[in-house]
């Protein structure tokens, strides 16, 4: 965990008011899925968690929506360096059997190194993505070159229509989890097999000093930025 | 520069950074404050928390608390919005887990205090003197309400603070600071009624009181409704308080609120704080408290200053 | 966009913008805060000042009054700090030049009236009554020291605040809302007093109270010391006392304190203002309150809302 | 008077400290010797008053000395648009016959296009310009084309060592001054001659709102902003 100021490669449009971001990164960083960082935007006080989307040994990539004031700041300027808190947080721990990626909306970013490394470790993936509409889609593609893509959208406009739950999962398969609070829940609750999940709060530090980013789970309060933000599926269930 | 490096120039110029708080000699007059260093563990990740002039703990409570429902945090212009709810695992684990491994790490640390009622403070109290060798102060968090006396806070109050603070200083020896809440008509109200207990300084300013809403739906974004308000946009409220508490006593006084930069600590000295306490700064920069005494030498080399105690007053001559 | 333009999307929506404050109507919920706007001729070489809900005019005394020396003000962070000392001209010079252009082009005038004892209120009372007809309401100032009692500010004790409200509605049938100072320990105290009263309604927040220091010689940058605080950083503390004081009246509140953009308006209509006033941004951009206007236009649409009364008082059902 | 976001033309050092910024101006802007414009800084909360040292049909030019956090952030930022409020406040009263130009520090700017109007206007110039040491010095070269240049030091590096108050000032010739208020306060109460003097102030609005600017002249109190900066010599004298 270290505060960085790095590089901009790139930082371009992927869909509607989707955006991708690589820095540049330094040698002896070693991100791993699931992990995020706090991103600086000029102009705004506090730093912006965003997950790790991917990373190779000299670059590291974030996708982010612009949500709030935030991200819109960060998607309008074209800053060439930016402030970085990383690596944070909890990891998903890879199976090397069957896996089962669940993700909706920006959840969708971490799971492109999460299946990239699945998938050098030998487990077969399916991998579930859910989206709005059609002219949001993104990673979809370079997601299916580790495993079999099916894609939901709200409206029908492409692939399945309605919310990204699987109707079966296979039951040795291990659940990789990322999205709304809804979704977290209803996969928490509807499927029995094993997994992981990945959760988010409003935060303040990213590295646990502040407290504001406390969750109560299953076995007790938790901080999302340090204890998560990947919690065992488990911790979700009632 | 890495932290070593730093860490070296502090100590090549710590003859100039040694501040006295009445008979206390702190290091430096630098320090994290309550709410924004947990219990220093992650801190202590990216440097020495030891090199700090000391380090002001989570605000610890009789029993454990399990704080607010979230949202907690918010961001606001120039600062933020917090409603943690004195979430902490109680004196005794606290004691056990916390205190203990700061005073093995060689930390000076100073144990902010709270409650809901005066016994429940003076539990606390009783149970942090059985360790007072490990601890350097007590800060007296005085903006809880108090659960006996309708709600209304002991800080905005002058008999019952002061009747708090004397039932502290009645079972504990360890010196008690009290944190002002700066949401009162008359500060120096406040301050008088510290003057006439044997409270040994005053820490100052807690939170302002804001409030945030989501312009689409028109609720409060914090569960709690209402929240603490800290960072630069509180900073001139601060000095404005402090300037105004130095006229009124020669207590020692450790100032905060909205401090990012090596001149605002020069600020909160001028208007008469001995040391300063530094919260959300350490959120956006973790190694924030460090960072700013290698500005700050480099700013007392820049006017010729050879201690830090030269800044200290100077708006009162 | 030109002027123009704007003017005309505004009148155009006008039937979505009106807002009543108890019996008065507005064009629309905006208007210059008293102190940031001078008498309006200057923001009327801008745009037409009649096209706004109204405008709150400078502080206005007895006798003409210099005000204080420099600095008068200065940047902080998302803020600044004033001492302007309420410099005015004078109630007779304001009634002659002032008062009567406004009224001459047709602009909504609100009459900011403050003084140093209870006499030289009412004085300026009974002089604004004899030009009724060219004032749509008086606003009170009592954040002002009542130099016949030790300097109190009228705003901070209920007592001495009803005291004055009564000897103003006393005489004059203008109606008149009470400005209140966020500077208290509960601005609910002060608006119970209030509720008390023949107020006709009430408008916060004025300014918090600051200091600023020169880290160089250590010394206030403002020649009085100390200042009144405005701008985005007071925001998250307006909208916490407006809430509050919601609770416990259903006077008309005119909300104010950072407001610097479309969804800050609907903000300050949520916790229950009926109307806002626009102080400190006017500086960075003399268009504001009309830019204001259209932006406010656009989130309506985008949000699907006819009528901004729809904003009115979401965060407390 | 105008509030508008006008492209950055060029942006650089002059000298120790000293920089000049130029930016488009509109066709409709006319400036005039020693109006000022509010300069937005980003990340600054007030816009900065800066005197207009020189115009051209469609350029505008500041210089403007490092002094605190905005223009240091205005100095290290390279913006390619700028959004300023202009022209602003009174301008100095052109004499057709001798002048004396007497200005020190950054009050050397607005000297610029107060020399070559004059000029045009027939005047014949005397120019006194005072600055702290040889490497700050700025607009020095150009004021030659339009008079006779002395040039001041306080430690005596370059010119003449001292404060820049010339000994002797031609009975009829009408100075224009614009410095630091210990120098403006000495050339009013120094010299028997007519004259205008530019002075300063912190300014919130820049356009007469505000109040923060005012000052007691031997007249009353007056807006630097609205009322000046330009003032009768006289209204110094004491
Ligand atoms: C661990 C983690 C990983 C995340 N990864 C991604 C990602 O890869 N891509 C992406 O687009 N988004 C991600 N998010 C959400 C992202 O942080 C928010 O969308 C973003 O902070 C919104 O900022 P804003 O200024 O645009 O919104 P505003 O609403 O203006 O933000 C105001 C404040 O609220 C906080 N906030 C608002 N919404 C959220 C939210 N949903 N989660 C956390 N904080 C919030 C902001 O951080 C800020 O402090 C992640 C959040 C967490 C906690
Ligand atoms: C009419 C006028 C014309 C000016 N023309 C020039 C010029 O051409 N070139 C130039 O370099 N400077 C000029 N100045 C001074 C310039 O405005 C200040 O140097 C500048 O505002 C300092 O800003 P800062 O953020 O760097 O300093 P800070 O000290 O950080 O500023 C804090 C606040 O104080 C104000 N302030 C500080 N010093 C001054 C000052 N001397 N005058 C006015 N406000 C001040 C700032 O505007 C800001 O609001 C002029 C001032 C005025 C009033
Ligand atoms: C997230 C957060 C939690 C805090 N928790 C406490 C607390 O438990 N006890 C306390 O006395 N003050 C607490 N504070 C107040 C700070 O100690 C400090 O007084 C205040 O934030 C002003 O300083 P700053 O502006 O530098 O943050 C907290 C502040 C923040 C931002
Ligand atoms: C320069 C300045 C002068 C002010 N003068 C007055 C005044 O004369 N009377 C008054 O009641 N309020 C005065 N105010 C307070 C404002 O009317 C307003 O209540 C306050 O600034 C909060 O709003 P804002 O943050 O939008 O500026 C003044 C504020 C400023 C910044
Ligand atoms: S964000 Fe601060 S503790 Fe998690
Ligand atoms: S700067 Fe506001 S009135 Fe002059």
């Amino acid at each position: 965990m270290e505060i960085l100021k790095l590089n901009v490669l790139s930082h371009k449009q992927l869909a509607v008011q989707t955006f991708e971001l690589v820095l540049q990164k330094p040698l002896h960083i070693c991100p791993k899925p699931g992990q995020f960082a706090m991103v600086k935007v000029e102009g705004k006080f506090l730093k912006r968690p965003l997950s790790i989307s991917d990373y190779t040994e000299e670059t590291i990539t974030f996708i982010y929506k612009v949500l709030g004031e935030g991200t819109k700041l960060l998607s309008e300027s074209k800053p060439v360096e930016i402030e970085v808190l990383l690596p944070l947080g909890s990891d998903f721990e890879r199976t090397a059997g069957h896996a089962t990626l669940i993700a909706g909306g920006v959840g969708i970013a971490p799971m492109a190194c999460l299946a990239r490394e699945l998938a050098a470790n030998g487990a077969t993936l399916d991998i579930h993505l859910g989206y709005q509409t059609a002219n949001q889609v993104f990673l979809a593609d370079k997601l299916s070159e580790y495993g079999n893509v099916t894609i939901y959208t709200e409206d029908g406009s492409c692939g399945q229509k309605g919310y990204c739950l699987p109707t079966e999962v296979a039951p040795d398969s291990v659940i990789y989890g990322c999205g709304p609070h809804p979704m977290l829940n209803a996969i928490a609750n509807q499927y029995p097999n094993q997994g992981w999940l990945s959760t988010e709060e409003y935060m303040a530090c990213g590295f646990g000093i502040c407290a504001g980013c406390v969750i109560k789970l299953k076995s007790g309060l938790k901080k999302v930025c340090q204890d998560g933000p990947v919690f065992a599926k488990e911790e979700f269930e009632c | 520069m890495l932290i070593a490096e730093k860490l070296q120039i502090i100590t090549d110029n710590s003859h100039r950074l040694n501040v006295n708080l009445g008979s206390l000699e702190l290091k430096n007059p630098v320090m994290p404050a309550s709410g924004c260093c947990a219990f220093g563990h992650e801190l202590n990740n990216f440097y020495p928390i030891s090199e700090l002039g000391a380090i002001m703990i989570k605000s610890t409570t009789d029993e454990a608390r399990d704080g607010n429902a979230n949202h907690r945090i918010y961001e606001t212009s120039s600062g933020m919005l917090n409603s943690i709810g004195l979430q902490n695992p109680g004196v005794d684990v606290v004691i056990e887990q916390h205190i203990s491994w700061l005073s093995s790490i060689g930390a000076t640390t100073i144990v902010n205090l709270a409650g809901s009622d005066k016994q429940s403070y003076v539990n606390v109290a009783k149970k942090l003197e059985t360790v007072k060798e490990q601890i350097c102060a007590i800060e007296l968090n005085v903006s809880c309400p108090n659960v006996k006396q309708g709600g209304i806070q002991f800080g905005t109050d002058p008999e019952m603070l002061k009747d708090l603070i004397n039932s502290i200083t009645a079972v504990t020896t360890i010196p008690v600071f009290v944190k002002l809440s700066p949401n009162v008509t008359s500060i120096k109200e406040m301050a008088l009624a510290v003057e006439e207990t044997d409270a040994f300084g005053i820490s100052m300013i807690n939170t302002l009181v804001g409030m945030a809403i989501d312009y689409k739906t028109g609720k409060p974004v914090i569960a709690n409704k209402i929240a603490g308000y800290s960072g630069p946009a509180i900073k001139p409220v601060a000095l404005k308080q402090i300037y105004e508490v130095r006229q009124v006593t020669n207590k020692p006084i450790i100032g905060m609120g909205g401090i990012e930069s090596a001149t605002d600590i020069i600020e909160f000295l001028s208007v008469g704080s001995d040391a300063v306490a530094i919260g959300t700064a350490n959120f956006n920069n973790p190694t924030i408290c460090i960072d700013i005494l290698i500005d700050l030498i480099a700013i007392m080399d820049e006017l010729n200053i050879e201690h830090i105690n030269q800044f200290k007053g100077r708006a009162h001559v």
